[in-house]
């Protein structure tokens, strides 16, 4: 499905280390605290997964990040800018790519349609995600791209979602438990998508339940549950620490 | 301050203002015709204020904006109109009835208008309401057409002064038995339906059948506030009926209070004293008075939607903390 | 519509028996439920300024056995039951010894305006029948669109159409009114040729810079019976001038008249007339070589009024 | 009677229908985008009748020019009004409760109402047609009247251009966009309420167009608001709320509908609005083209 692009020019990593930094984050809903004081900075070039079950607090925490829900305490900077509780669409235009977990297309939309609404055109023009690359990336909506979405399968969905993001060149992705609900084979190129632009340098954050899968692809990893953080470091150290890996990761 | 303390205090602050309500015409009779006017005045505010407690019943504890209600209030006055003027049945008898014939209208409309939502719902009642006040409006020959019917005999011991002790004793009477309705189990549930659509379906409560009957009950209350404000002016009229009335009585449970029982009550009596007042202040006043009272709803909106009740509400609990 | 003949309209001065308050203080309260939204508003607006002219003359000429005429006006919102409580509160609580209101027929009929405004479809079937004369009781702004949407079909180069023709309706039309149809009006002042008619025309064009519709001239009347009735009467007090209505000779605009003993109907007559242009009123057509109609041969007799009464 | 009857007929009725279109068609974009139901919306379509009034007595009478003119600048000015209430007014009732927003636009409607009287006051007042549409067209044996014609071709052309707007720009994609996930459309970097603003602003243009038509078509005076809005919500529950395409299958229902009925038995025209609403809403409560709410 996915053929990676090999010939690819290498990418200038920048030095600044934290390109988002969350400190002691708080949110909750009528009563009940969903995120009690999650911190975690993101390096510029890596991908860190968040792991965690169901209502740990994981999409709170990306929506929090994307100002589409209004944290109750905690600060959120974006390239040392404080970002907390701004508007969606300055947050989109700072350069932060949000891919929500339901998928949300614009069902009356064709794809084009869809790909339309978030374009926009990157600082830098060198790494621009044109049409032709998006199709390159996922074929599949070449094809489809004059139908509604509403029409498309739900692993088309997600592509077309996350295509959708990438139409706005931006220089951070949220993806939110993105394989959730996808057969094996349609995983297996969200896979091979996230590696392809891990090479180009994108930074991404991953929140996922399916632990292989985000363990695969992630250089550090933050495991959340019940709205708090009970392991941060980068992949080695997980691979050595039994002790979370049982009690979490039940590998 | 613990739940019985403050049942009690209800109770009291009840019954004291029901004392003053009954001693209000004696006190207003010794203002000569002043007066006598504010006793015409203060009778229709105790009909209307029954018609938009009744309203509430759909609106504030239903949830649910309904727009034809006003058909039901002019099927009440029709009703009593028809029955005294052209059958010659007594006031009474015709008052019973009048609640009656709506609350059958109400159950008609109603089984075809609960199966909606939201805006669905307030504009099929919007269309019902004109459908039956366009059928008046047309109906020439049972009706009166536009207009109307006139002349409906009224018992020479009414005079202001007891037609008003009546509508007193019937208002009251019917508050209480609403009341009772809002704190029964059943009114609970019909609460539900309103906080949480989804949960009140998941245990079980069959919402349509609730909504309908919550529908039937507030046209039977509407229907009598027809009926009476029918006895008042002596004349029935097609334009009772009509949805701008509806909107009017919306806009009183609004002001006074949409979540409180006794709001609507409070909400539709300011409005028809504003109506009154506005216009005695300066000869000016008359011609844009409509306008002000445009302005007063806009602003309830924006920044009292909880109303007058609400606002009380809000303001003690200041002065207390 | 309903067959109903059409009411003969005069302000009359609806005396209520309820208020026998002796009226002490130096003025004479005279109250008005006015229907202002809607539709209500073009005949508001034109009674309001002849009364307030009338009001503003009689006062600065010493008012009425001495006594200051006062206007206090109420909205009754086209609506009769607000109409009703207006009513009261003008009598009980404002303290007006009388009522001045829309008392027509014609009135309430054109205050609720439910008829369809949209004529045409009807406009070929009368094309068909390539009728003579053209009898409807629609009038005002009804009658206007109707004419309207008519005049391209070319309906009135054969047919003529007759109805009342009042001012309002006149401008309303404005030049797309054919010339030459026969129609009647109650007050034109253009072809009232009295004394007091050319005087209280040429005031009111002066004061407000437009020509007095029907209902301006009508409501003037009015005042003018009413105020000959509380001169006669030598009293301000309702039930002493209500006494002297019956079989009351009064000077109106339209010359001498009498209000009729039985139920006090005025004996003002119709104007009957072809339209036509006419230089000194620009923007409108007005009707030509008028003759009157007296009332005794429109007005209903007085034993089919009671039966009407409620 | 014959057949060019029965076609008269349908050309008003269809003349009826397009006016109608036009001015539910900006209700039903609002409501679509906004969730609003505005019930104001007939009172900026009367504003839009009288301000025609109000610029045609400036401009010179009968030539096409001053009534292109109208067309033109009037819509402007109540797509600027509209913008005038949106920022204060209805920016501040997105997402609260459907009653508040009903309440909100019902307090507009009275206080709106209420001003074209206090401006206009209260005389029968119309646009006399240009002289170009003034007369009528002979059609076979039988005339028929320009202006109806004139307004025949402008409705669709209306209809095209709505079309294109919606379904072949970009302004198109965000407004469609913002119907089904006005947050999405803000997280992919879209200001939101510039597009919910924008999308206001072009329901009370169609507003204040179909108040133009309508001033040189009948009378103007200080009912037609009231009767708009009802007649609109027929419309747009006909054809199902936020379908611009259903809006303009339910106006020419409802035109032909009341055109056809009107004669036979005129009493019942007036009732059909009602009677169609009734009946669509009770067997499909999303109209024709709707989708259920979600």
């Amino acid at each position: 499905m996915v053929n990676t692009i090999s010939t690819y020019y290498p990418v200038a990593i920048e030095m600044n280390p934290d390109i988002l930094k969350i400190e002691n984050l708080v949110k909750s809903f009528n009563g009940n605290t969903v995120i009690n004081g999650i911190s975690l900075s993101i390096a510029q070039g890596e991908l860190s997964a968040i792991i965690g079950p169901n209502g740990a607090g994981k999409t709170t925490t990306m929506l929090s990040i994307m100002g589409l829900n209004r944290p109750k305490s905690g600060t959120i900077t974006y390239r040392g800018k404080d970002i907390t509780g701004h508007a969606p669409f300055k947050i989109a235009r700072a350069g932060i790519g949000f891919v929500p977990e339901d998928r949300r297309v614009f069902p009356d939309l064709t794809v084009l349609g869809n790909l339309d609404v978030g374009r926009r055109t990157p600082k830098n023009k060198s790494k621009k995600w044109t049409l032709e690359r998006i199709y390159k990336l996922f074929p599949r909506l070449q094809e489809f791209s004059h139908r509604n979405a509403g029409t498309l399968s739900g692993g088309e969905q997600q592509m077309l979602t996350i295509a959708g993001t990438l139409m706005g060149n931006p220089d951070f992705l949220l993806l939110d438990e993105p394989s959730e609900g996808l057969a094996p084979i349609i995983v297996k190129v969200l896979g091979e998508f996230i590696e392809v632009i891990k090479q180009e340098g994108m930074t991404v954050l991953l929140s996922e339940q399916n632990t292989k899968f985000a363990l695969k692809h992630a250089d550090r990893a933050y495991i959340v549950d019940n709205g708090s953080i009970k392991f941060e470091g980068s992949i080695d150290e997980l691979e050595q620490n039994a002790e979370i890996k049982k009690r979490y990761l039940a590998v | 301050m613990d739940k019985l303390q403050q049942v009690n205090k209800n109770w009291i602050f009840g019954a004291a203002t029901v004392a003053l309500l009954f001693i209000l015409p004696f006190v207003l009779a010794r203002f000569g015709t002043t007066g006598e006017f504010w006793i015409w005045v203060t009778t229709e505010m105790i009909i209307m204020a029954l018609f938009a407690t009744s309203l509430n019943l759909i609106l504030g504890f239903g949830g649910m904006v309904s727009f034809g209600h006003a058909a039901f209030f002019g099927v009440g006055a029709y009703t009593v109109a028809l029955l005294m003027k052209k059958a010659g049945v007594s006031l009474i008898l015709a008052l019973i009835a009048a609640p009656c014939v709506a609350g059958l209208t109400a159950a008609i409309i109603g089984w075809f208008c609960v199966r909606l939502i939201g805006l669905y719902f307030a504009i099929l009642t919007l269309a019902f309401g004109q459908l039956l006040y366009m059928i008046a409006f047309q109906w020439y020959t049972f009706t009166g057409g536009d207009d109307g019917i006139h002349g409906i005999p009224k018992p020479d011991f009414l005079g202001p002064t007891n037609y008003y002790l009546l509508c007193l004793v019937v208002f009251i009477a019917c508050f209480l038995v609403m009341r009772m309705i809002v704190n029964s189990s059943f009114g609970l549930s019909i609460r539900l339906t309103r906080e949480n659509l989804d949960r009140a379906k998941f245990i079980g409560i069959n919402v349509r059948r609730y909504q309908l009957i919550n529908f039937i009950m507030a046209g039977f209350f509407a229907g009598i506030a027809g009926g009476l404000f029918a006895e008042l002016n002596r004349f029935a009229q097609t334009e009772f009926l009509h949805w701008s009335r509806s909107g009017d009585a919306i806009f009183a449970c609004l002001v006074g209070g949409m979540y409180s029982f006794v709001g609507p009550a409070i909400g539709s009596s300011v409005l028809i004293f504003l109506h009154i007042v506005l216009q005695q202040i300066h000869q000016s006043l008359v011609e844009i008075w409509a306008i002000i009272l445009g302005f007063i709803l806009l602003g309830m909106v924006l920044f009292a939607p909880e109303g007058l009740v609400g606002l009380y509400g809000k303001i003690t609990r200041k002065l207390k903390t | 519509m309903k067959g109903k003949h059409v009411k003969i309209f005069i302000t009359v001065l609806a005396v209520m028996f309820m208020a026998s308050m002796a009226q002490a203080g130096d003025t004479i309260r005279i109250g008005w439920t006015a229907d202002m939204p809607g539709v209500g508003a073009t005949f508001y607006a034109s009674q309001k300024k002849a009364i307030e002219m009338f009001i503003e003359q009689t006062n600065a000429a010493g008012g009425v056995l001495g006594k200051k005429l006062e206007l206090v006006i109420r909205d009754s919102k086209l609506k009769p039951d607000v109409g009703a409580t207006m009513a009261r509160e003008l009598i009980l609580s404002e303290k007006c010894e009388f009522l001045i209101g829309p008392t027509s027929s014609g009135v309430a009929l054109a205050v609720t305006k439910l008829g369809e405004t949209n004529y045409a479809p009807y406009i070929p079937t009368l094309m068909a029948k390539k009728p003579e004369v053209i009898y409807t009781n629609l009038w005002g702004g009804g009658l206007s669109s109707f004419i309207k949407q008519a005049k391209p079909y070319g309906l009135f180069k054969k047919a003529s159409i007759t109805s009342l023709y009042d001012l309002d309706m006149l401008r309303a039309t404005g030049m797309d009114m054919p010339e030459g149809l026969l129609g009647y009006s109650r007050c034109p002042f253009y072809a009232v040729n009295t004394l007091s008619m050319q005087v209280f025309v040429e005031q009111y064009h002066k004061k407000y810079n437009e020509w007095p519709s029907d209902w301006a001239c009508m409501a003037y009347d009015g005042l003018i019976a009413l105020t000959t009735a509380i001169k006669k009467a030598d009293s301000a007090k309702s039930e002493d001038v209500v006494k002297v209505l019956g079989g009351l000779r009064f000077l109106s605009l339209r010359g001498p008249r009498y209000l009729r003993a039985q139920d006090h109907m005025a004996d003002v007559g119709l104007y009957v007339g072809y339209t036509a242009k006419d230089p000194k009123y620009k923007g409108f057509l007005i009707l030509k070589d008028v003759v009157v109609v007296p009332a005794q041969m429109v007005w209903l007799p007085v034993a089919e009024v009671k039966k009407l009464q409620p | 009677m014959g057949i060019e009857f029965y076609l008269f007929l349908l050309i008003n009725g269809l003349s009826q229908g397009m006016v109608l279109f036009i001015v539910a068609s900006g209700l039903s974009l609002v409501f679509g985008v906004l969730r609003v139901i505005n019930f104001a919306h007939g009172s900026l379509y009367m504003i839009g009748a009288f301000l025609a009034f109000s610029l045609s007595t400036l401009l010179p009478a009968g030539s096409i020019f001053s009534f292109l003119l109208l067309m033109l600048l009037v819509p402007l000015a109540v797509a600027l009004l509209g913008l005038g209430l949106e920022i204060p007014l209805f920016r501040r009732i997105y997402g609260k409760e459907h009653l508040l927003q009903l309440l909100l636009t019902y307090a507009l409607l009275l206080i709106l109402d209420d001003a074209c009287r206090l401006i206009w006051g209260g005389d029968i007042r119309n646009v006399a047609r240009p002289d170009l549409l003034a007369g009528s067209i002979k059609f076979f044996d039988m005339f028929l009247p320009t202006y109806n014609v004139f307004i025949l071709v402008v409705g669709p052309l209306i209809a095209v251009g709505l079309w294109f707007l919606l379904y072949r720009t970009r302004a198109g994609n965000l407004i469609r966009a913002a119907v089904s996930h006005p947050e999405m459309v803000g997280a992919l970097g879209v200001n939101v309420s510039r597009v919910m603003t924008a999308t206001f602003m072009l329901g009370c243009w169609l507003a204040g167009l179909g108040g133009v038509l309508m001033s040189a078509l009948a009378n103007i005076d200080l009912g037609i608001g009231m009767e708009k809005i009802i007649e609109c919500f027929a419309v747009v529950v006909i054809g199902g709320l936020g379908s611009i395409g259903g809006a303009l299958l339910g106006s020419l229902i409802l035109g032909v509908g009341v055109a056809f009925i009107q004669l036979p038995l005129s009493r019942a025209a007036i009732v059909f609005p009602y009677f169609a609403m009734a009946l669509i809403l009770i067997i499909r409560p999303w109209g024709l083209f709707g989708k259920p709410e979600r």
